[in-house]
């Protein structure tokens, strides 16, 4: 029995939303009477953070603590048209719908503010945590609270906005393919040192060492959290996962979570998450879309890895102890 | 339609036990599971039915505080039992520290796997209140979580374990 | 139809009740439960029986009686069965460990039935009433015998060096198996081996044994070479599953290697 | 997780007070605590259950359909055939013109899936649908299937879906979608070396631990309330709206609440049956997915295969790459065609290559149609790129992350479907790999950047 160890890379890139655009989102946003935010959408919150994200854009665009924003999705008779939740395009499109939203009730309220305080909407700035004063001068204020008092009551004001967010879309030329797929893309490079038993064709992924840049980490532990589980994801994909264990066979397919198989919690490799951040142009705050893209390295540098332990090279997916096992015959044969 | 009045008559049991603290006393069909009773005639929707082959242990919960899954259990087979749920965690309004544990340690992304998860860890913590990192992986060995990697909520737990023997000591 | 659970406080009145169509034996309900809830309509009745001799364990002058409806978490907590704990431990996750039952896992199909190799390895009897049956047969003819209710297995706890089990799965810790084995070894002072009981899990539809590799031991040292003509011969009379875990070609190829770790672990 | 805040620092803004914060997550509490209302945690007085006839065979023609059993079975309210659907034929993504419409709701005249949906049965419990399910009769004439990709696109293979003769979905580039940059045949013959390999995957599971489905109310007004799980509210809306010849104003959905996507709750399946037998029973309808179906019957990541030929120099320069990619859609094409595409678009990685030649094409055969998941048309041309950067380094002996390091995009860098670079971070990421992993590369690796001439 021998259990070889093996290191491989691979560095990857990644689309954020929808191929080709054509994609929109849409956000509406307004003031209750007492300055909290209500942000109306249809987007689908798939368990990736999205209310929250949504949340914290629409507060910082406003200048209000995120608590103080309320996320009202998905009905489709209140909120406004949504693409959808896919091509890693909820935080990029929905939240560029929502800055713009926010910035367009933003100035309401400063417009508002500038009333209450006698100067001009153009002087004053948020201090974040829930109140309007005017620039340089700190002590010239008015809180939030009792701006949307004054735009309800006194002004009849409407602090609200509209925000919409559309990639134009892009037709492939016919003959060339030009094109513009995306407006930006997130990068990733990832090291996996695997351990292959070469008398079983079982392979454990000791460490796994990804390096993602996502734009900006607009929530750092909810990226935190996509990443992680993404990574484990892309093990699986690289390892266990398929519905068709014989392809092109249909037989045998697994039917519960006995038979599909995924790495269980006593398969986890020592995974190591470092992000970079290069802002895109075109990105709410920077941020591009990170949720898809995490999962992808680990499967070539999977592949790599147990190449480089054991000498045979496995093309196809997933990378089964038995793929590797006839493998290591027929070199041992050759 | 008159089939379908047919179909409802069908033979009702009653059952009695304790739900979170609570007595409860209901009529079930007969060979319901305990994953529907609690759901459709109860209301506690915290134990989800992800699977109802037992495979995937969302819809786990204690019998008599034993880790069991309600989708594979007869409610009938609980007659006089203390069923206890991700909802009837919290006392007071104050969280449990698994679910503090949870919540502080980002170990829930879609949430859907976490009553289930909260429940395997409490059968273990009841047992073992200072867990391995080994125990905490086997507790939650028949828990399916399809977003984390588990490291968050492995980590969650032993931190649970830890702030509650802190409390204690 | 729909369905209903039928409990009775005795096994004869439970067993006459499983005559009726449609009825089916309620264990821990991890089989049939689930066949209830994915759309066997064939299953109308629970049948479940409460009769205390079912949850019972009895441990004198080291042979065990398990009633059938003994679950595998108590096996694997019993101060009396600490040397087949490992196989206890090996069926599923805590909650399923909770429910799934003696009785249940001589009945489970590969890949499921992991107790089962444990029991076949330990030359189990099987007890239905008053009637006992020694495991290798009781398994040859099981699906004869689904209509009946086992009520115990009864079998000598073995010395926790003589035996050996292992359960190889793709996912850790609580997958299904790719393939378990259980051995009995008797070994003389000097360390030759005066006899030797293996059974395999997946290795066919049911828990089987191999039958050559015991032959192949005896009188022979647990060296890498004392077990190798053993271990040459471990797939004799196999016939092992393919499914979603893994194929005949793949558990037919590493039984022996598996084997061979096991013995000299 | 560690932020490494020291690249690209001119680019950022670091003055935010939201932004850049790890805020609790709004929803964690009511996981922690069981009380997040996903779609399925909701009773409703009434509630009627969906089950599915579905083909057990690849492929047959349905020569008969006899539901009388079924409807006579107790608890039986309704069942619904193809003739019962206002609009059978349909495809997800017509809405943005990615046409034609090739899929039926309930199948007409043939089956192209073991799994497909036939008959749809509507009872007062789960168990009385189900077993009226099996005394639902068809009769079936099998026809021969054809599940190899490659055997599928040769001449006189089964025929899978008639609206794509040939099995192969039409782009207006043809049978496939092409990329055309540089001359691809000057590369190779350029080339010190010149290495062909082919790639494959079999389809993956999104695996959510909830199920798709959906609940189903009728109001007093003509209109129906849908709580969903879809990711995509307006995909569905749409889509049934079509699909039943509805207004859209008479259909509400509600949702944004998901145990889990990855793709697989993007396609519209549950809702428009559902909310057929609400209006046609007029009460609440749910039809939600068993685990089984989930594995099998809803859409997986599609299988691929990928043939990748390059010419590389010594020196470690690629100077030609030409990729053939096959989508597998299975026997409709939800929404593969445009899977297909993004990968199309995704070629030649992030790499600059003078020379590149991209087809793409997607395929039918006799299998559950393939769909999104995360990752769509890029996980495995990953794979299939990187596991070939690793074995062309190795052909011509040089480190694998060096030899990326030769070959990254910068900004600036045309690419081969003609748009220059722009924001790129490809070699920042591979930096700081190399540090972290401790993989050393020369220094002259260490000091590049993405920046224009970096």
């Amino acid at each position: 029995m021998a259990i070889r160890r093996g290191r491989g890379v691979a560095a990857i890139n990644y689309p954020t939303g929808m191929n080709l655009g054509g994609d929109p989102s849409q956000a509406l946003v307004h003031s209750t009477p007492t300055g909290n935010f209500m942000v109306t959408l249809s987007s689908v919150d798939l368990g990736q953070g999205l209310k929250q994200v949504m949340a914290q854009i629409c507060a910082e665009t406003i200048g209000v603590p995120t608590e103080q924003v309320i996320i009202d999705t998905a009905d489709t008779d209140t909120g406004p048209h949504c693409m959808g939740t896919f091509a890693s395009r909820g935080t990029h499109r929905i939240g560029n719908a929502v800055v713009q939203a926010a910035r367009e009730a933003r100035q309401v309220m400063l417009e508002v503010a500038a009333e209450a305080l006698e100067v001009n909407a153009s002087d004053l700035e948020t201090d974040g945590t829930g109140n309007i004063h005017v620039k340089g001068a700190p002590q010239k204020s008015i809180s939030i609270f009792d701006t949307a008092l004054t735009a309800h009551f006194k002004l009849g004001r409407s602090i609200s906005g509209r925000g919409m967010f559309l990639v134009p879309r892009s037709y492939p030329e016919v003959e060339t393919g030009a094109m513009k797929p995306s407006t930006c893309y997130a990068h990733a490079c990832t090291v996996v040192d695997v351990e292959v038993d070469d008398e079983t064709g079982e392979v454990t992924v000791v460490s796994v060492k990804n390096v993602f840049e996502i734009g900006r980490a607009l929530n750092p532990k909810m990226v935190e959290q996509q990443l992680v589980g993404g990574s484990w994801m892309g093990i699986s994909h690289a390892l266990y996962e398929t519905t068709e264990p014989y392809y092109p066979s249909r037989e045998h397919g697994g039917t519960d979570f006995n038979e599909y198989l995924m790495p269980g919690p006593g398969d986890l490799a020592d995974t190591e998450i470092i992000v970079l951040e290069r802002p895109a142009a075109d990105g709410p705050y920077g941020a591009k879309g990170p949720g898809e893209m995490c999962a992808n390295p680990q499967i070539p540098a999977v592949a790599n890895a147990v190449f480089d332990a054991v000498g045979v090279r496995i093309d196809m997916l997933p990378i089964t102890p038995e793929r590797i096992l006839r493998a290591l015959k027929e070199q041992r044969a050759a | 339609m008159g089939v379908a009045r047919e179909e409802k008559r069908m033979a009702k049991v009653p059952i009695q036990f304790v739900l979170n603290g609570d007595e409860k006393a209901e009529f079930v069909e007969s060979g319901s599971t305990l994953l529907k009773v609690l759901r459709e005639k109860l209301g506690d929707t915290s134990p989800k039915g992800g699977c109802h082959q037992g495979t995937c242990g969302t819809c786990s919960v204690l019998v008599d505080g034993e880790l069991r899954l309600s989708c594979l259990t007869l409610a009938e087979t609980c007659e006089g039992a203390s069923v206890t749920t991700t909802a009837g965690l919290a006392e007071g309004g104050v969280l449990h520290p698994l679910q503090r544990a949870f919540q502080e340690g980002f170990a829930t992304q879609c949430g859907f796997c976490t009553p289930g998860m909260i429940m395997a860890a409490k059968a273990l913590l009841d047992r073992v209140p200072n867990p391995t990192r080994e125990e905490v992986v086997d507790a939650i060995s028949g828990n399916i979580c399809r977003c984390t990697g588990y490291e968050p909520i492995i980590r969650a737990i032993l931190s649970a374990a830890r702030s509650n023997s802190h409390h204690a000591a | 139809m729909p369905l209903a659970l039928k409990t009775f406080a005795t096994l004869n009145d439970a067993d006459a009740a499983l005559k009726a169509a449609g009825a089916r034996y309620l264990g821990g309900g991890t089989l049939v439960v689930r066949a209830a809830n994915e759309g066997d309509v064939s299953l109308t009745t629970f049948v479940r029986s409460t009769d205390p001799a079912l949850f019972s364990i009895s441990v004198e002058g080291g042979r065990a009686t398990i009633g059938a409806s003994v679950t595998m978490s108590t096996i694997a907590r019993h101060p009396d069965l600490a040397a087949i704990a490992p196989a206890a431990r090996a069926v599923g996750g805590p909650a399923i460990r909770n429910m799934a039952t003696v009785g249940g896992n001589l009945f489970a199909p590969a890949p499921y039935g992991d107790f089962a190799v444990a029991l076949l390895a330990l030359d189990a009897e099987v007890l239905e009433g008053d009637q006992a049956t020694p495991i290798d047969a009781f398994l040859k003819a099981r699906d004869a015998a689904a209509g009946r209710i086992v009520s115990a297995v009864r079998f000598d706890v073995p010395e926790p060096k003589k035996f050996r089990f292992v359960k190889v799965a793709r996912v850790k810790p609580k997958g299904v198996s790719v393939l378990s084995i259980a051995v009995l070894l008797d070994e003389a002072s000097d360390g030759t081996i005066r006899a030797a009981r293996i059974a395999l899990g997946c290795m066919a539809n049911r828990p089987m044994r191999a039958a050559a590799a015991e032959q192949a031991l005896v009188g022979r040292q647990r060296t890498a070479e004392g077990i190798a003509p053993a271990l040459a011969v471990a797939g004799e009379g196999t016939a092992p599953i393919t499914d979603a875990i893994a194929s005949a070609w793949y558990r037919a190829e590493v039984l022996p290697v598996h084997l061979g770790r096991l013995l000299l672990s | 997780m560690e932020l490494r805040k020291n690249y690209f620092a001119d680019e950022r803004k670091d003055d935010l007070h939201e932004i850049g914060q790890s805020r609790p997550r709004s929803d964690a509490p009511g996981h922690v605590t069981g009380k997040t209302a996903y779609f399925a945690d909701r009773t409703f007085p009434g509630l009627l259950h969906l089950k599915m006839v579905r083909s057990p065979h690849h492929h047959a023609r349905i020569k008969g359909i006899d539901t009388s059993e079924a409807l006579k079975h107790p608890g039986v309210v309704r069942v619904l055939t193809a003739k019962d659907i206002p609009h059978n034929l349909y495809t997800i993504l017509i809405l943005i013109q990615v046409g034609p419409e090739d899929e039926y709701v309930l199948a007409e005249d043939k089956v192209r899936w073991k799994g497909e949906a036939v008959v749809a049965v509507v009872a007062e419990t789960e168990r009385a649908a189900q077993e009226a399910v099996d005394k639902v009769k068809v009769d079936y004439e099998v026809l021969p299937a054809v599940f190899d990709m490659e055997e599928a696109l040769k001449p006189g293979a089964p025929l899978v879906n008639e609206f794509h003769p040939g099995n192969f979905y039409l782009y207006d580039s043809g049978d496939h979608r092409k990329v055309r940059f540089g001359d691809i045949e000057k590369g190779f013959a350029e080339a010190d070396h010149v290495l062909e390999q082919t790639y494959a995957s079999s389809p993956i599971e999104q695996a959510p631990t909830e199920t798709t489905g959906c609940v189903v109310m009728p109001e007093g007004n003509d209109r129906f309330t849908c709580h969903t799980n879809t990711q995509a509210m307006f995909f569905t809306l749409d889509n049934t709206s079509i699909i039943l010849q509805m207004p859209g104003h008479k259909l509400h959905m509600v949702g944004g609440t998901v145990g889990g996507g990855f793709g697989g709750k993007v396609d519209v399946i549950v809702e428009p049956i559902a909310i057929l037998a609400a209006r046609l029973t007029g009460r609440p309808v749910s039809f939600i997915y068993g685990r089984y179906e989930e594995m099998q019957i809803s859409s997986p990541r599609a299988a691929e295969k990928i043939i990748i030929k390059d010419g590389v120099m010594k020196d470690g320069r690629i100077v030609a790459r030409k990729v053939t990619g096959y989508t597998d859609a299975g026997a409709y094409s939800r929404h593969s065609p445009y899977g297909a595409q993004k990968g199309a678009a995704h070629y030649p990685g992030p790499y600059t290559v003078p020379n590149v030649w991209i087809d793409t094409y997607c395929v039918y055969t006799n299998r559950t149609p393939s769909s999104a998941m995360r990752g769509f048309g890029v996980t495995i041309a990953d794979f299939a790129l990187e596991v070939q950067m690793d074995k062309l380094a190795r052909l011509i002996g040089m480190d694998p992350l060096e030899f990326r390091f030769v070959n990254a995009y910068r900004d600036g860098d045309m690419k081969a479907h003609r748009q220059p670079t722009t924001g790129a971070a490809l070699i920042e990421c591979m930096q700081e790999a190399s540090r972290a992993a401790n993989w050393p590369v020369a220094e002259k690796y260490l000091q590049m950047s993405s920046y224009k001439g970096g």
